[in-house]
Formats: structure tokens, sequence, C-alpha cells
């Protein structure tokens, strides 16, 4: 319990995100809802550790969903640069069709 | 006046090395000269300081430690340089025979083209004082080993100074793998000496074999041969003497410093240094005196038979360093020590004459287009006659001295003595022969060369005639040090001088019976008798025959004769024994054993790389959901076996 | 919670939502007054005396124009956008003290909406949600001039709240606190060390101001910084296919965002309702402290205008390279100084 | 209260998730997800860190999210068509492989929640922690890491500017 609120509440709703998350990236082929899917798996991390860190009276978990969020920024920052690279060349970001790196 | 520190002596060299290695090429020839000579002299000149107040006080050694150079638990070592009695001896010809080669050097060394090589040449030659002088003053085995390497690398240095030259490169590449022979002797030797006596300072070796030779003679057989085949090495015995010879693809001053007077009696300094070990191995000192012995006579033979005028002066090196060996190996440490004295100031002298001679030759050393020089090289005819008259043991020149000294010490040992004294006199008549006959081939008689050469021929710059003719008076002077006992008891000054360092070991050995006057006496003219035959048969063939009867006797005998001028072919035989079959197994060992077995199982394993990347390269579809998916397939088997953990 | 208390709630947070939206309207027409002063003309003075009814007016008008909605456009977003423009303009006054806190009749009254531990975040949390009224506006919008508009606000906001955010920081850092009301509360009275001075952020942090002030002209797309509605090229930017009330929507949260904006400038950098002193007593000095509030928050409003038509407009890529190379390397100066500033008092 | 608000904000949150991960237009997508982030902020307050909350909306819904759109106007990515190629065994298994990692997750996590030890006591919604305390942590025991998180963003600040920059373009 944090307050009124139960652990298991959280805890279902961040594997729920997660798992919606995971789908995401395996089932899309634009490369951006893969990516927007991933920000989502971490933010369902973030609501567990959040969670964790709540029911455990620690501050522990905040500090690590700061870092999360920052890396997040920087993951953003260059992945997305690293589409707006592929997209000059190739003209698309379907990741089915992005596949020059093979045998 | 303080006295000078003993480091200083080789410091000062290694200074010079370090000023004309460096600096030499950019500064120019009489910044080299200067600097070059002005190390040999000021080494000198300091060694010199030492010298004479040790010889006219007590005859104390001394021991100046500089730094702890390895200090591990059992193994203490320091730096520390040494002054007794046989490195003062070593150190008074050492520091002034290079003194007055370096001065000569200036004039040989005039016609190098380039700033770099002069450089080069002066830098090696202090280098090579700074080793020199170390070997001699080393007070412990390792430092000695570092002067022994020392001096090895410079005379492969030197020896290949003209390295343009196939054969020069070729012959210091031949010095060098012969003297690691040797050096891994002198290693071994070395290690044994650590193993038995748990030091390498000699105080501390000698003192304890002295205090207990009962307890370390069974080792020291073994460690005696091993360091003897290094002095074989850097001394150049049979049978690694080959590589002298051809060491004459050196500067002359080279040969003259290093592969006369210096360097090569590093072996037998060694071994005298030793004298307390080898005396207690008896076997081995046997062993010494035959090779000594044998090692004379053979390149004494093959010298008769040579032609070219620096070729002759390395055989007759040769066989005085087989004459050294023979006097240690019959006991007479301080003979031998007096015989590398003398040789030094006439084989020096002499080795500096024919580079005197081929000067003025255009650069030929072949005896043959010589003849009848002496009208046009004065000077250098001059000295070289008494050089000559010194080894052959005239008296009262100093060759005779120490070289009656070795046969009557080698007459007066037990056991085979009296056969290595015939053979020293043997030998001793072939020397006045062989020397003579070049001495007549090169200055009697009329010239043989080309009209180009006749025309050039000239003496010598000063800085080159000055040195001969201090040589000269040396070769001269230098063996009344030693004069034999019948000229009284105190005639001997060396002796004495030396005799602390050879003194008995206590109920090991007697002091030995002196030979009665009358046998010494006759003993010394039979030698002179000897010598002066030789002389007088090498007159009479090749100044007043002109070398008919040579001709005649080599058309006799031609097999002899070829063998002889070939050398024994052991040169050949050495490549068939050795050489070939180590190239043999080298080719059998890269086509085999590296290329097909090695990389073989390199390529083999490359080979299963590749092959299995073949196929394992269809995995990267490049797509990257396939790649995602096994990722999570993989998470999912994590996350099982956390799960059933949990 | 007794029914009083409900109220007082209701108030605290209501009231403001209220009046918010109502100063839109008198503000239009003190803009329209000052730009006509400033080009020398008349301005509005027909409708009511001094044209003072001539907001009203056209506030009537739009709200009884046709809403038109273009037919490729996105339908939901395109509905959507404004009234995210208007929420977030409106929520961020959620958290500004407009008063300090009074007794009434045994009760406390804070006078700020909602007196939350990370007020500032909050602001900007908001703040960075007015974004998506734009770029939401300019996509649905299916027109490239909008799109433009979209796309131009939404890297100009990025770019700008970096330095804002940076400058406040130095506010943050001065106080120890994100608590609005923690913020003005380290403002009031004067300097030690000068004591006829405010102790007000701005002295120590007047770079900071200026970085500040500046972003916020940005993130309100107030000229000089407004080229997402950049008439002369863009038509009128993201809202360009907006008619009646939902353009409406834009022109009152723009207002909004400029209130808002002077609120926050006060609030931060020259002590928001307080003054050196002034020390508020019962329901009179709640209300004086407003009017001071109300005062220092018009003064700001009057430079948003004066600036608005005293500039002209910045390139795109000077907005940038303003906002990057310039007002960012200021912001993190200023916070360095503050930092170095903290240092000192702590070690005092 | 806060429970219904909670339970609330998380349905919002997986709700517009699954919206996120369905819809064929990369700007509903995105805006789906915003919302799903603004939800998860309201429950982040509700788990009393309202610091992180305001960083959630700041970070990701203010920034990163709002670069997202940038990027779509921006490449002018339309929805996605079909591409007319079946990849039958990769879409069998990724479903199948979310199905049982679903699953998994959802038993750990309760398993987890189990096993955790006794509950603190309720803690008052006034006693929010303070991000003062938050920010002591972060710049005493975690400093290290807060640097090294600072050098991240640097070097992926320089990174993007390199990979994203025209390579004719000095």
């Amino acid at each position: 319990m944090i307050g009124p609120i139960p652990l298991s509440h959280v805890l279902l709703a961040s594997g729920a995100l997660f798992a919606i998350g995971v789908a995401g990236a395996l089932l899309r082929r634009n490369a951006i809802q893969i990516f927007l899917s991933i920000e989502l798996m971490m933010n369902a991390a973030n609501l567990a550790l959040i969670g964790y860190g709540a029911a455990l009276g620690t501050q522990q978990g905040q500090i690590i969903v700061f870092f999360v969020i920052a890396i997040a920024a920087a993951e953003a920052s260059v992945g997305l640069a690293i589409f707006v690279a592929i997209f000059r060349h190739t003209e698309t970001i379907d990741v089915n069709k992005i596949n020059l790196l093979k045998w | 006046m303080t006295t000078p520190p003993l480091w200083l002596i080789p410091a000062i060299p290694l200074v010079g090395f370090a000023l004309n290695g460096l600096l030499g090429t950019k500064l120019g020839k009489s910044f080299v000269s200067a600097v070059g000579v002005g190390a040999a002299g000021l080494t000198t000149v300091v060694a010199y300081a030492r010298l004479i107040p040790f010889v006219g006080g007590n005859h104390q050694p001394v021991v100046e430690p500089v730094a702890s150079w390895i200090a591990l638990a059992g193994l203490s070592i320091d730096i520390s340089f040494r002054l007794d009695p046989l490195s003062a001896l070593m150190l008074s010809f050492v520091t002034f025979v290079a003194f007055l080669i370096h001065v000569y050097s200036i004039g040989y060394m005039h016609h190098e083209a380039t700033n770099a090589g002069y450089a080069r040449f002066f830098a090696y030659l202090n280098l090579f004082l700074f080793a020199m002088l170390t070997l001699v003053l080393a007070e412990s085995f390792l430092l000695m080993f570092v002067g022994w390497e020392g001096v090895g690398l410079c005379s492969y240095l030197l020896i290949g100074y003209y390295f343009e030259a196939d054969y020069a490169a070729a012959a210091g590449r031949k010095a060098f793998v012969v003297n690691r022979i040797g050096d891994f002797g002198f290693l071994l030797g070395m290690f044994g000496l650590f193993a038995a006596f748990g030091s390498l300072n000699y105080s501390e070796v000698f003192w304890k074999a002295a205090q207990d030779p009962a307890r370390f003679a069974p080792a020291l057989g073994a460690i005696c041969l091993c360091l003897f085949v290094g002095a074989m090495g850097k001394s150049a015995q049979v049978p690694l003497y080959v590589w002298l010879p051809d060491a004459m693809a050196g500067p002359t001053p080279v040969s003259a410093l290093i592969h006369a007077a210096t360097m090569v009696t590093a072996g037998v300094y060694m071994v005298a240094r030793c004298n307390v070990l080898f005396r207690l191995a008896p076997e081995v000192m046997v062993f010494v005196a035959a090779i000594g012995c044998f090692t004379a006579l053979f390149a004494g033979i093959i010298a008769v038979a040579q032609n070219d005028l620096k070729k002759v002066l390395a055989y007759s090196t040769i066989s005085q360093l087989g004459y050294m060996f023979l006097a240690c190996g019959v006991g007479a440490f301080g003979v031998g020590m007096f015989h590398v004295m003398t040789h030094a100031c006439f084989k020096a002298c002499l080795f500096l004459g024919a580079g005197s001679v081929m000067h003025a030759m255009s650069g030929d050393l072949d005896v043959r287009h010589m003849g009848g020089l002496r009208g046009k090289l004065r000077i250098t005819y001059a000295t070289f006659l008494v050089a000559t008259l010194a080894i052959a043991g005239i008296p009262p020149l100093a060759g005779f001295f120490s070289k009656d000294a070795i046969l009557s010490a080698a007459f007066d040992a037990p056991g085979a003595g009296k056969v290595l004294w015939a053979v020293g006199l043997a030998t001793a008549g072939l020397t006045a022969f062989y020397m003579f006959r070049v001495v007549s081939l090169t200055f009697f008689g009329r010239f043989r060369g080309t009209a180009e050469q006749a025309h050039h021929i000239h003496e010598s710059p000063s800085s080159m005639t000055v040195p001969l003719i201090v040589l000269a008076f040396l070769s001269i002077g230098v063996g009344f040090v030693g004069l034999p006992p019948v000229f009284g008891a105190r005639a001997d000054l060396i002796g004495p001088f030396l005799a602390p360092i050879f003194a008995p070991i206590a109920g090991h050995e007697g002091a030995r019976e002196a030979l009665p006057h009358a046998t010494e006496w006759l003993l010394m003219a039979v030698s002179v008798a000897v010598a002066a035959s030789g002389l007088m048969l090498a007159w009479q063939w090749y100044v007043k025959q002109e070398g008919r009867p040579a001709e005649r006797l080599a058309a006799a005998m031609p097999g002899v004769y070829a063998l002889v001028a070939e050398k024994f072919r052991v040169d050949e035989d050495y490549d068939f024994l050795f050489v070939r079959p180590f190239n043999r197994l080298s080719h059998f060992l890269w086509k085999v054993v590296d290329v097909l077995i090695i990389d073989g199982i390199l390529n083999a394993s490359a080979f299963l790389v590749e092959l299995s990347g073949d196929f394992l390269r269809f995995v990267q579809t490049g797509n990257v959901r396939n790649y995602a998916l096994t990722f999570f397939l993989g998470l999912i088997a994590l996350l099982l076996f956390v799960a059933g953990a949990m | 919670m007794t029914l009083v208390d409900g109220a007082i709630v209701v108030l605290r947070v209501v009231v403001p939502a209220l009046i918010l939206p109502a100063l839109v309207i008198p503000l239009v027409w003190v803009e329209r007054r000052v730009a006509a002063f400033i080009q020398d003309r008349p301005g509005p003075n027909r409708v009511g005396p001094f044209g003072l009814l001539q907001s009203p007016a056209d506030i009537i008008k739009l709200f009884t124009k046709e809403d038109v909605v273009p037919a490729a456009t996105d339908k939901f977003l395109f509905l959507l956008a404004p009234s995210l423009a208007v929420f977030a303009a409106l929520s961020t006054f959620a958290v500004v003290p407009y008063g300090p806190t009074i007794r009434v009749a045994g009760k406390v009254i804070p006078m700020v909406g909602a007196d939350v531990s990370v007020g500032l975040l909050y602001v900007f949390a908001i703040t960075s949600l007015s974004v998506y009224a734009i770029v939401l506006a300019g996509w649905s919008s299916n027109d490239k001039f909008s799109l433009l508009g979209g796309i131009r606000s939404s890297a100009q906001i990025i770019s700008y709240e970096l330095a804002m955010t940076t400058a406040a920081a130095g506010v943050v850092l001065a106080a120890g606190s994100f608590r609005l009301t923690d913020i003005v509360a380290m403002q009031e009275g004067t300097f030690r060390l000068l004591p006829v001075v405010p102790r007000w952020n701005f002295f120590p942090q007047v770079i900071g101001f200026i970085v500040f002030f500046v972003s916020a002209f940005a993130e309100t797309n107030r000229l000089p910084f407004d080229l997402p509605e950049a008439e002369a090229e863009l038509v009128a930017g993201y809202h360009t296919e907006y008619s009646a009330m939902r353009f409406g929507s834009y022109f009152l949260a723009e207002y909004i965002n400029v209130i808002v904006a002077s609120a926050m400038t006060a609030t931060l950098y020259f002590g928001g309702w307080s003054l050196p002193g002034f020390h508020p007593e019962g329901w009179l000095g709640g209300l004086l402290g407003l009017l001071i509030f109300a005062a220092k928050t018009a003064f700001f409003v009057l430079v948003f205008i004066w600036v608005r038509w005293t500039l002209p407009r910045f390139r795109y890529d000077q907005l940038m390279r303003l906002g990057w190379k310039t007002l960012l390397p200021l912001s993190l100066a200023n916070l360095l100084w503050v930092a170095l500033l903290a240092i000192w008092r702590t070690s005092r | 209260m806060e429970r219904l608000i909670f339970d609330a904000a998380a349905l919002v949150a997986i709700v517009f998730a699954g919206l996120m991960v369905a819809g064929r237009d990369p700007i509903k997508s995105v805006l789906a997800l915003a919302v799903s982030f603004f939800a998860l902020a309201v429950t982040y307050v509700l788990l009393l860190a309202p610091f992180i909350a305001a960083l959630q909306i700041i970070v990701y819904a203010g920034a990163i999210l709002v670069l997202f759109l940038f990027l779509i106007m921006l490449l002018n990515v339309g929805p996605e068509r079909p591409d007319g190629v079946r990849r039958p065994v990769q879409t069998f298994l990724g479903s199948l492989s979310v199905v049982v990692f679903a699953g998994l997750l959802l038993g750990m996590l309760r398993a987890s929640g189990a096993r955790l030890p006794g509950q603190p006591e309720a803690v008052a919604a006034d006693a929010l922690p303070d991000p003062k305390a938050l920010g002591r942590l972060l710049f005493s025991d975690y400093l290290l890491h807060f640097e090294a998180v600072s050098v991240l963003l640097l070097a992926a600040l320089v990174g993007a500017f390199v990979l994203a920059r025209r390579e004719n373009a000095q």
C-alpha cells in the first residue's frame, strides 16, 4: 500500500504497459512507432520503480527514474537523428525496408 | 691532488661516445676528432694518475663501489670497480695503446667521405674503450660481462663499419655469432658460479674458493670449462677462431686496437683473473694448455701461406693468443699477462704499419703486389721491422722476453710440458719465418704492383707515423720489465708485481722449483736460434731467391699447399657441419613446422570460423524486427529461468 | 471538511480561472489603444466611451460567426487543439500565488490555487504542453501554412524552453525550493547590505531576468517571436484555417499567456505580491497584496504590448541563433553566478 | 478516492498506450502516447513522486514527444500502409512471445509485490517527499551517476548533431 493505493495495482498497470510496449516493438513496422513503444516500455519500468520505491519508503526508485528520463532524452535525440539520416537516404522509415545491413 | 675515482676512467669515453654519437654528424670532423681523441687522452691521463701511485705504493687491491645495481633477496650486485695489479697492468696498456690508435685514426680515417661516417667511427671507438675499461676494471663477473658484451658489440659494429660492402657486413655477423657461442659458455659459467658460491663478486668468489678448495673443486671443472669456452670465443682459439681473420674487414685501426691489442686479450685476462678457479681444476688447465698450444701452431701454419698482409697478422694474432693460453694452461698466468702486454705493443705497431702500407698502396693489401717499399716508406719500414723482430723473439726486443718466459714455463711444466715446449718452439720458428716473409715481400725486392700504385706511394702523415714510432720504441723497451731470472733475482719486475694475484692456494700446490740457470740459458739460446733460422730462411727464400723456393715447394706438394693456403678449409667444414645443417633445420622449421603445422592450425581455425560465418550470416537478416524478436525470445527464456528460481 | 472550507477552495481555484479570461477583454482594448498611441493614431474610439466596448463587441462577433471546419482536416484534432490551448493557458495560473496567506475568522486562506511543492516545475510542465495546441492545429488543418507554423512553433518552444528553464533554475537555487510561495517569501524585505533595495531576485539575477523575459516572449509567440503565425509569410500560421470562436480561443489563450507570463515574471523576479515593509493582516492585507501583485503584473503586460509594437520580427535562423547561442549560454552564466552567490551565502 | 483516481489514470494510460500501438497514423500514436504519459504523471503524483511527475511531463510530453511530432512533420511520414509482404513466422512468433511475455511478467510482478516485506505506514498526503531531499541524494550519493549522465547527454547532443547534419553542409 502506498497511501491507499495497493502496490499490486501499480505493478499490474506497469506490467500491462510493458507488455503493450513489447507488442508494439515486435509487431509494428513504422520505426517511429517502434521507438514510441520502447519509450512506453521505459515508462512502464519507471512506474514499477516508483511504485516499489514508494512501497519501500525510499527515494531510490525516483532517483533511478530520474536517470532513466535523462537517458531517454539522450536516446531520443540520437535515435531521431538516425531516423533523419536514414530517411534522407531511403525516403522511408519502414523497418522492413531498411535492411541493408545483412549478408 | 685528490686521486680521481675509478669510475671516471670508463665514464670519460662514454661521454665522448654520447657527444660524438649525438652531435658528431652536425658539428664536423674537427669537433669529432677533438672529442674522440680528447676522451681517449683524458681517460689515459686519469688512468695513469691512478696507476702511478698504485704501482709506486703498496699494491693492495682497491675496490670502489659506485652504486647498487641489483638488490634482491640472496643476490646483491653492486656496480663497483677494482684496481689491483692485474687490472692495473691491463689498464696501463689498454688506455695508452687506445690513445695512440685514436691519434692514428685521425690520419687514417681522414679520407672518410661523410661527417656521419667519421663521427660514427670515433663514437664506436670511444664506446669500445668504455666497454673495454669496464671489462678490465669490473669487480664482479656480471659487470665484466657487461663490458664483455660491450666490446663484442663494438667489435661487431666496427667490423661492419663499411656495411655497404657485403663482405664487411657478413664478417661482422660472423664475429657476432661466433662470439655468442663463447658468450653462452661465459653465461653458463656465471650461472654455475652463482649456484656454487652465491655471489658474483671476485673477492667473495675467489676468497671462498681459496678457503675451501675441497668443497668447490668438483663443481669448478665444469664452471671453468664454461668460462674457458667464453675465453675461446673472445680470444679466437680453436675452434672458435674463425671470426678473427674475417674481422680484418674493419678499418685497420680497429684491427690494431680491438682485434690485436685489447679485446682479444680479454679472454686471457679473464682466465688470469679466475686463476684461483682454474688452478683448482687441473684437468681444465691441461685443456687450456692444449688448446693454446694447438692454436698457436695451427694458426702459425696458416699464416705462412697467406698473401693478404692483414690476414697474416690476424693469424699471427691467433697464434700469439695461443701462446698466452699455453702460458696460462701451464700455470704461468703472470707470464701470459706479460705476453699480453708485449704483444699489444708490437702487434698494434704491426697492424698500424700494415695500415700505413695499405694507405700507400691505395687500399691494396696483397703482398704479391708490393715489394721494395722500404725506400718510399722509411718510417713505416723501420717501425714494422722493429715490431717484426720483436714478435719473432730476437733479443733484446720485447717479444723475446715474454716468449722465452712462456717457453721456459712450458718446459718446466710437469706431464706433457716438453711436448708443449717443442710445439711452442716450432711455432716460434714459424712466426719468425712468416713474419719475415711478409717483411721481405713488402719492403724488399722490386715493386710488383701497378704503375698507378707506384706513382701514388707516399709516406703517411705524422698523425699516423708518430704512433708507429712510439709503439716501435715500446716494442723495444717494454720487455725489460720482465727480465728472466737468470739476470738476477730482482731483474723481473712484473712477476713479483703480479704475484699477489697468483698467490698459491694454501695446501693445494707447492711452489715450483725454478729451472737451473744453465737450462734456462740453453732454452734461450735454442729459441733465439730457431727464431734466427726462421728469419734467415725467409730472407734466403724471399729476398735472395725472390720466392722461387717457396714456389717450388708449393709445386712439389700441391695438396698440402692448397690445404694450408685455404686455411685448412675450416670455414668450409664449419659451413658443412654446422651452418648448412642449421640452415636446413631452419628451412624445415619454416616450411614444415611453421608454414604447414602452425600456420595450418591457424588457417584451419580461421577457415572453420569463416565456414561457420558463411552459415551464420544468414541469421543477420538486416530486419530490426527479427533481431527484436530474437531478443525478446531470449528475454522470455531468462524470465522463465528466473521465475523457476523464484 | 466543512462547507466553508469547500467554498474557500472553490474560491481559491475557480475565481482566478474565471477572472483571467475576463481580463482579456479589457486587455485587448488596452493593447489596441497603446498600439494606436505608439503609432500616433486614435485607436478604437467609436464603440462606447473611449472605445471601451469595442472588445465585447468583437467577442460577440466571434461567437456568432460561422464556425468553418475545412473538409480535409483531421476533425477530432482540429477541434481539440484550440481547447487545449485555453486549457494549458488557464491551468498554469493554478500555482501562482496572487496574494499573501491571510487569516480570516480563524481560517487560514492561502491566496493561491494550489501551493504544491513542485510549483515552478508544474508551470513549465503545463507551458510545455501548450505547444501541442499549436502543433496539432498546424498539422490537423492539412494546410501547408499551418503545418509550417506548427513545425516552427515546436522547434521554437523547445529551444526557448531550455533557456527559460535554466534561467528560472537560478531563482530555484536562490530560494531553495520549487514552491512559488517560498520563492515569493524569500524576496520579502530588503538586502541586508543595502537596506533600501528590495530583496528581489531581479537585482542579483538581472541576466537571468533578461533571459527569462525574452524567452517568455518566445513562449507566448509574441512579437518579435511570432514566427508561427508570421502573417507576411504564413498568412496566419497555425490558425489560418480557424474561424469564429475557435480562432477566438487562440486569441484568448495568447492573452492569458501574456498575463500568466507577466505574473510569473513578477513572482520570480519582483517579489510577487510582496513589497518591503508590507506585512499583510486580515482580508484587507490580502486585498492590498492582490493589488500589488496586479500592479506588477500589469506593468509587465504593458511591457509586452510595448515591445510588440516596437520591435520587428526575427528571421527564423536569427531566432534559433539567439536562443541557442546567446540566451542559453547567458542563462548558464547566470546559474553559475547564482551558485557562487549561494556558496558565498552559506559559507558566511 | 486516491485509489479510484489511480485506477482511472492507470486505465487511461493503458488504453492510450494500446491506441498508440494499434494506430496507423504516427501523429495519432504520438498524441496517444502523450495522453498516456500524462496519465502516468498523474499516477506518479499519487505515488508520492511529484517531482518525477513534473519531469515526466516536461521531458517526455513536453520535449521528447514534441521532438517526435516535429520529426514526423518534417519527414512527412504518412500512415503505415500494407506493404504486401507477409511475414507469418515473424508475426506469429511475435504475437506468441508478447502473450507469453505478458503472462510471465504479470505473474512475476504479482509474486514480487506479494513478497515485499511489511508495507510501511500509509503516508499522509501533506508529507509528500520534498524535491529538496531528492536533490540532496542526487548530488551526494548519486553524484557520479549524475555526472556520467551529463556526459552521456553531451555525447548524445554531439552525436545527434553529427548524424542529422547534411554531409555537404559546412
